[in-house]
């Protein structure tokens, strides 16, 4: 089925999507299994009886409604609807900021719509407590901890509201207090960090795992080598998170990996458990990370999860995905939408209605509106930004040097 | 005379040695189909083939450790690192085998490659998408280090570091690929459309590496620039009205000394700018140099105008860049000096 | 069985080898298989085939001197001889050098004893234009591809004969002539040049493939993922090879990997196909290479191979190893000696004995010897090198840049 | 006063700290149950305990890596790269992870580490085991980098690294473990055993980072130096009669400029020694730092004794190191300019 733009007269082989722009997307060669997931071994379990999970697909919620499989957890109709408001305020929150980028009010924003399920569904079943290492893909992480909406918005308008002062580019948020440490631009590097993160927890004799996330793409970097290697020589209490929504700016996965294994099966060879979950599926996201923080708390180790999921959207505010991808491969993409998903299945156990759910969505988008609008009140980029400048000559030690001092001197006599 | 702007030209260099030489083949992160987020290979893939102009993983490292290999075995690679900040993992690769294998192996195996990588801020691009690290490459014994400031060097340069039989890295100013920035963010973006440097002569044709490129002539004082600040000095000095000297050093490491010398030597003051970080920058280096070399001309002290000792903040960008208003004070003192 | 220096009162898990110095070592845990060995599967198979001899041992020489298996090569006598021959050499070249390194003629020296198969019966199943990237343990390919031994040794002793004029430290060989890639101080770094080098060969429709190395220590670089990583997606003919002589400077393997899985194993996630060999076993080294190379060179794209054999002596004439091991670890090793059982084994099928053997072992060490006073007379480190210091000045670049002449004018002027 | 060696030195500042603080841990490659190629951790995982000192896998990207996430979580750890020369698989953990986790995050997550690693030539270690690459991290703002010269400042500066709240570069002169050196590889070796320095008080003290060390007073001219070069400067100038400010600048940054300054307004000379590559060396950053503050002072121009820019060779250690003979020259040409 691939086919190769350009002539290739030699024998290197580069690997090509299966569809690239004008063509039909036709995935029905990928089964969505029905009924057969995995069976789920005890937690504790020798880390080669997960090998056949790196392969299948752990999967909870059918199409039409129903729960099925080892996997399907116990939790309560007022769970799945929190994981539903989750699900929808950040897919909300998405929206707007999105839209206000595209008006100027900040420089850049990053949507993660499709693949909400992955961050709410891990959150909610990890304790607040447990340090999660997010890219720039898991706001529904902060919005299940109950961060300030507001806060993150400033962050991202870089304004006097913003925690960190104007210094980071929009969506790398930082919120210690939730469990939800900075995130970096360098893709990769937190995922080592994580795991020493994890370590230090073990060597403190503290209940606390780490859970540290990657993008499929990003996998390719030394770090994620590193943090599976370390977590297996240390049994570190972690979570490795490989999201791979199919795409790494404009390439597909099959560039970051080869086409040989999943994601997951990397994980074998170092001795891990490896899972692998439909990531479009709130309840098969939770029950996947209970069995591996369970596992970490109780000192069976790390555990590589891939969530197999879609992004919906483009990279960034600055990438149009329809110049390497169909335009409608998001709509035909087998795996439906998370939110549609956990919405089915609510009203099929008849613990939702489709007016319950039109006044949800109503309430996220007020909900957004309103902090949107407190937040832009303290400023955003294209306006004024009351920032102050000279923050930018904190926090680069704790204290500052001599001769950050002078520079800030200097500044100071040079504005005006 | 093909009117290019600097994005337009390094495409046009790639796809001249592609045509060339078949040797050359182009790689990076969105480099192949979709033609770099910045475009620079934009149509390579199409054009020459998906063997020639291709993706790879997200892994600097794995980027220039294979470019080596390649360069090794005959060929003429040319890596795109997606922006200058993402070069560290690829650090190693970098400054251990490719600057150092014609060494250790006393000239037995070579690495012949190109890094090309957009570095310098102005786009708000906050501490990950705005370094540059140019210091921490001229330091490397076996590697030569450039930067154009023009679509017209941009091309020559270009080609001429994929026929150098040595590394190279070649330093993209990416607030210039649209257009010449004069260090007024609120002023009317200018684009290369009409600037004489924006004229770029299709098919082959080098800009050696080595050769600084005096932008003006004067007898005042030397400036000593490259990327972006090569336009505010321009700038600055013209509307200072000052006889200025500026060198566009372009060739960072070969350093064009006796340009600089000849010309320090005549004006008895320098000014030295870049939008890295002070501490450790190149212009610690130009400045000794100068001094080592002209200090019984020097009529008063080298000043240099550079970045502050912080990462590059995102909403502070333009209280970090060493702007106009910086650049006239370090020359105002220099000529009071 | 792992006990643990100090006290560990941490939940942080610390491998530990299971036994130092002082311990009697007991390696009757360590099964070696006797008859079976994985089947041998043809080189076209796809790489899951191959998954099951990730964590077995491909054998082929029996103790008592019978070969078995699927994998036996079909190998002349004369073949067995030149490698019995080759292993022979590189061992008395290695004593040489080290006891002449002892008495200060050179700064460093570095032994392969114990692991001579491994260079040796993988150089024999390659062709000699294949490039390998090697460490600096496998000097048996260099005399296997019949280098100029007086040339190794002049640049062991960075003398006036020694092609890299001094540029490098001892061992560190460069020779293209023999398709022996310049050896780099910095571990892995090589692995992934290896994985450049075999796509250039794909891409200009070469034949040649080629072959990279690393230690199990260093296979926890980055290099080491981005070269799996980079063969997997590009399906670069190139043969990866982890040799496993347990020890990595003083850290046992279990540092390097965690206790979980074999080296060979790290290749199974990447889809690779992966070979794990009894690298005390010349033949079955030189039946997996023949295997790998067959599949590299007809399209099928990389292996991985571990060598599991043993550093029998220290890491360098720098290290002690009795200080971290028991000192009769080597003699207890289960896998036996190299030339032992290749000599063994061509005593049992009658085409070789131990007055052959003798006599062979005479004639290495004389030809040592003799070459070793030839390469002396042009000097050694402790004496007069005779090696030109203005060379140092050389192959910084093609050509020298004016800084460059500067300085070396100013080493000329300051010199006398 | 106990009687220590630099090796010992460093060593009983880990234990001071290790049995002072339960968050101090060890570790790096063979720093555990061998305790480290230089023998600097010898005994600690006994004293102790496996979990606090230990073995690492061989990749200083994870080593820097773990540290920096163990720090997150409220850990002092203190990392060992083998030799500097391997610290470039950890640039970009060190550079943009280390360095910037305090500023990207305004503060709210920070990365106390320190990193242990030995520098310098005068071993035979050739390309790969001689390099000094300082400026290569006093050009990354957020972090800090030390040097010392003798055992009494290797252990206070390293207690005063491991008690610092942002990451520190701890760098270790190998030549320098067992004693002084004084630029000439014929001569017997010294010892620290009676060298004043060499008294290092049990328990804890520090030398706080920031603060030069004056070698000598004089008013001829000023030196400034570090790691091995320190001595070597001590005995040209001894042996030269000169009556010279020597500092010893143990940290580069930050940097004691105050003390720098004085001195050089003094003496109105200025020698900088350093084995490193020449060119954007960190005598670089410190003669662009005298001219811009003592230019007026400068009575000739100052002279930098660096190592060659090519690697560091194996057979020709000595003539690429900047020995006696040539700082001998560059302050006789500095007396006389
Ligand atoms: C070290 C590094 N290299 C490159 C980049 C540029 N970059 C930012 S996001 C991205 C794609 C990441 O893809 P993936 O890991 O799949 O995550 P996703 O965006 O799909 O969530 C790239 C190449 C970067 N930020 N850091
Ligand atoms: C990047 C790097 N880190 C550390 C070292 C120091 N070093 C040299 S050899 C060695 C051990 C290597 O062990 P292994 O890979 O198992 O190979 P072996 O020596 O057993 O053949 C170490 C740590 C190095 N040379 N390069
Ligand atoms: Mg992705
Ligand atoms: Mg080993």
């Amino acid at each position: 089925m691939a086919k190769q733009s350009g002539s290739n007269k030699s024998r290197l082989y580069v690997p090509e999507p299966p569809f690239r722009p004008g063509d039909t997307p036709d995935y029905s060669h990928i089964a969505v299994p029905a009924a057969h997931t995995p069976p789920r071994p005890d937690p504790l379990c020798e880390a080669h009886e997960t090998t056949p999970h790196a392969t299948s697909l752990i999967r909870v919620l059918r199409f039409n409604g129903e729960t099925q499989g080892d996997w399907a957890p116990e939790v309560s109709p007022e769970l799945m609807r929190r994981a539903l408001r989750d699900i929808a305020m950040t897919r909300a929150m998405d929206e707007r900021m999105f839209t206000m980028q595209r008006q100027g009010k900040m420089s850049f924003y990053m949507k993660s719509t499709g693949e909400e399920a992955v961050s709410v569904g891990h959150a909610l079943a990890l304790q607040d407590t447990d340090m999660v290492f997010p890219t720039y893909r898991q706001q529904g992480i902060l919005i299940n901890r109950g961060a300030s909406m507001k806060e993150m918005m400033c962050q991202c308008l870089s304004n006097s509201g913003d925690p960190l002062d104007g210094k980071s580019i929009p969506v790398l948020y930082s919120f210690k207090k939730h469990g939800f440490f900075s995130i970096s631009g360098n893709l990769g590097t937190q995922l080592i960090q994580g795991v020493g993160w994890a370590m230090a927890s073990a060597y403190k004799n503290s209940d606390e795992i780490a859970s540290v996330f990657t993008g499929e793409g990003a996998t390719a970097e030394g770090d994620f080598h590193y943090a599976l290697n370390f977590a297996s020589t240390y049994r570190a209490p972690c979570i490795i998170n490989v999201v791979n929504n199919q795409w790494a700016i404009s390439s597909f996965q099959g560039i970051a990996a080869g086409e040989g294994e999943t994601f997951a099966a990397r994980g074998t060879g170092y001795g891990l458990a490896t899972l692998r979950v439909d990531g479009n599926d709130v309840l098969a996201v939770y029950a996947a990370t209970k069995w591996a923080a369970e596992r970490a708390r109780r000192g069976g180790g790390a555990t590589l999860i891939e969530h197999f999921t879609y992004r919906k959207s483009g990279h960034s505010t600055s990438d149009d995905p329809s110049k390497y991808r169909p335009e409608n491969e998001p709509e035909v993409w087998p795996f439906g939408d998370p939110l549609e998903r956990l919405k089915t299945h609510l009203i099929f156990i008849g613990e939702w209605d489709e007016e319950r759910h039109a006044a949800l969505l109503d309430e996220c988008k007020g909900v957004v509106r309103e902090t949107y609008k407190s937040a832009e009140a303290m400023g955003n980029l294209s306006g004024e930004t009351k920032v102050n400048d000279f923050t930018m000559f904190e926090q680069v030690y704790e204290h500052a040097l001599p001769h950050l001092d002078e520079q800030k001197r200097w500044f100071a006599q040079e504005r005006d | 005379m093909p009117q290019m702007n600097m994005i337009e030209a390094i495409r046009d260099a790639l796809d001249v040695k592609m045509s060339q030489d078949s040797d050359v083949l182009v790689f990076g992160e969105d480099v192949g189909y979709f033609g770099g987020v910045f475009r620079a290979t934009a149509g390579l893939q199409e054009t020459h083939g998906l063997h020639r102009c291709f993706d790879t993983p997200i892994s600097e490292g794995g980027i220039v450790g294979i470019a080596i290999g390649m360069a090794a075995n005959g060929l003429r690679p040319v890596a795109e690192i997606q922006f200058a900040d993402y070069i560290y993992p690829a650090y190693d690769q970098i400054a251990s085998e490719a600057a150092r294998l014609r060494y250790r192996s006393n000239g037995d195996f070579t690495a012949p490659i190109t890094i090309r990588t957009p570095v310098g801020g102005g786009i708000y691009g906050g501490t990950t998408h705005s370094q540059s690290p140019e210091a921490l490459f001229t330091h490397i014994a076996g590697l030569k280090t450039i930067i154009p400031s023009n679509p017209y060097d941009a091309k020559g340069m270009l080609i001429d570091a994929i026929e150098d039989n040595d590394p190279v890295l070649f330093l993209e100013p990416k607030r210039l690929y649209n257009g010449p920035f004069y260090g007024d963010p609120h002023a009317p973006a200018k684009t290369w459309r009409g600037h004489e440097l924006g004229e770029v002569p299709s098919g082959h044709y080098t800009v050696p590496i080595g050769e600084a490129r005096r932008l003006s002539k004067g007898e005042d004082v030397t400036i000593l620039a490259y990327g972006t600040m090569v336009w505010v000095a321009q700038k600055v000095a013209e509307d200072m009205g000052l006889n200025a000297d500026i060198l566009d050093l372009r060739s960072l490491l070969p350093l064009d000394i006796d340009a600089i010398e000849k010309s320090v030597k005549k004006t008895g003051r320098c000014v030295i700018l870049h939008e890295a970080t002070r501490t450790s920058g190149f212009g610690a280096e130009l400045s000794a140099q100068v001094q080592e070399r002209c200090f019984y001309s020097l009529e008063a002290p080298i000043q240099r105008v550079t970045g502050w000792d912080t990462p590059y903040p995102h909403a502070q960008e333009w209280a970090y860049f060493p702007g106009p208003k910086r650049v006239g004070n370090a020359l105002r003192k220099v000529m009071e000096g």
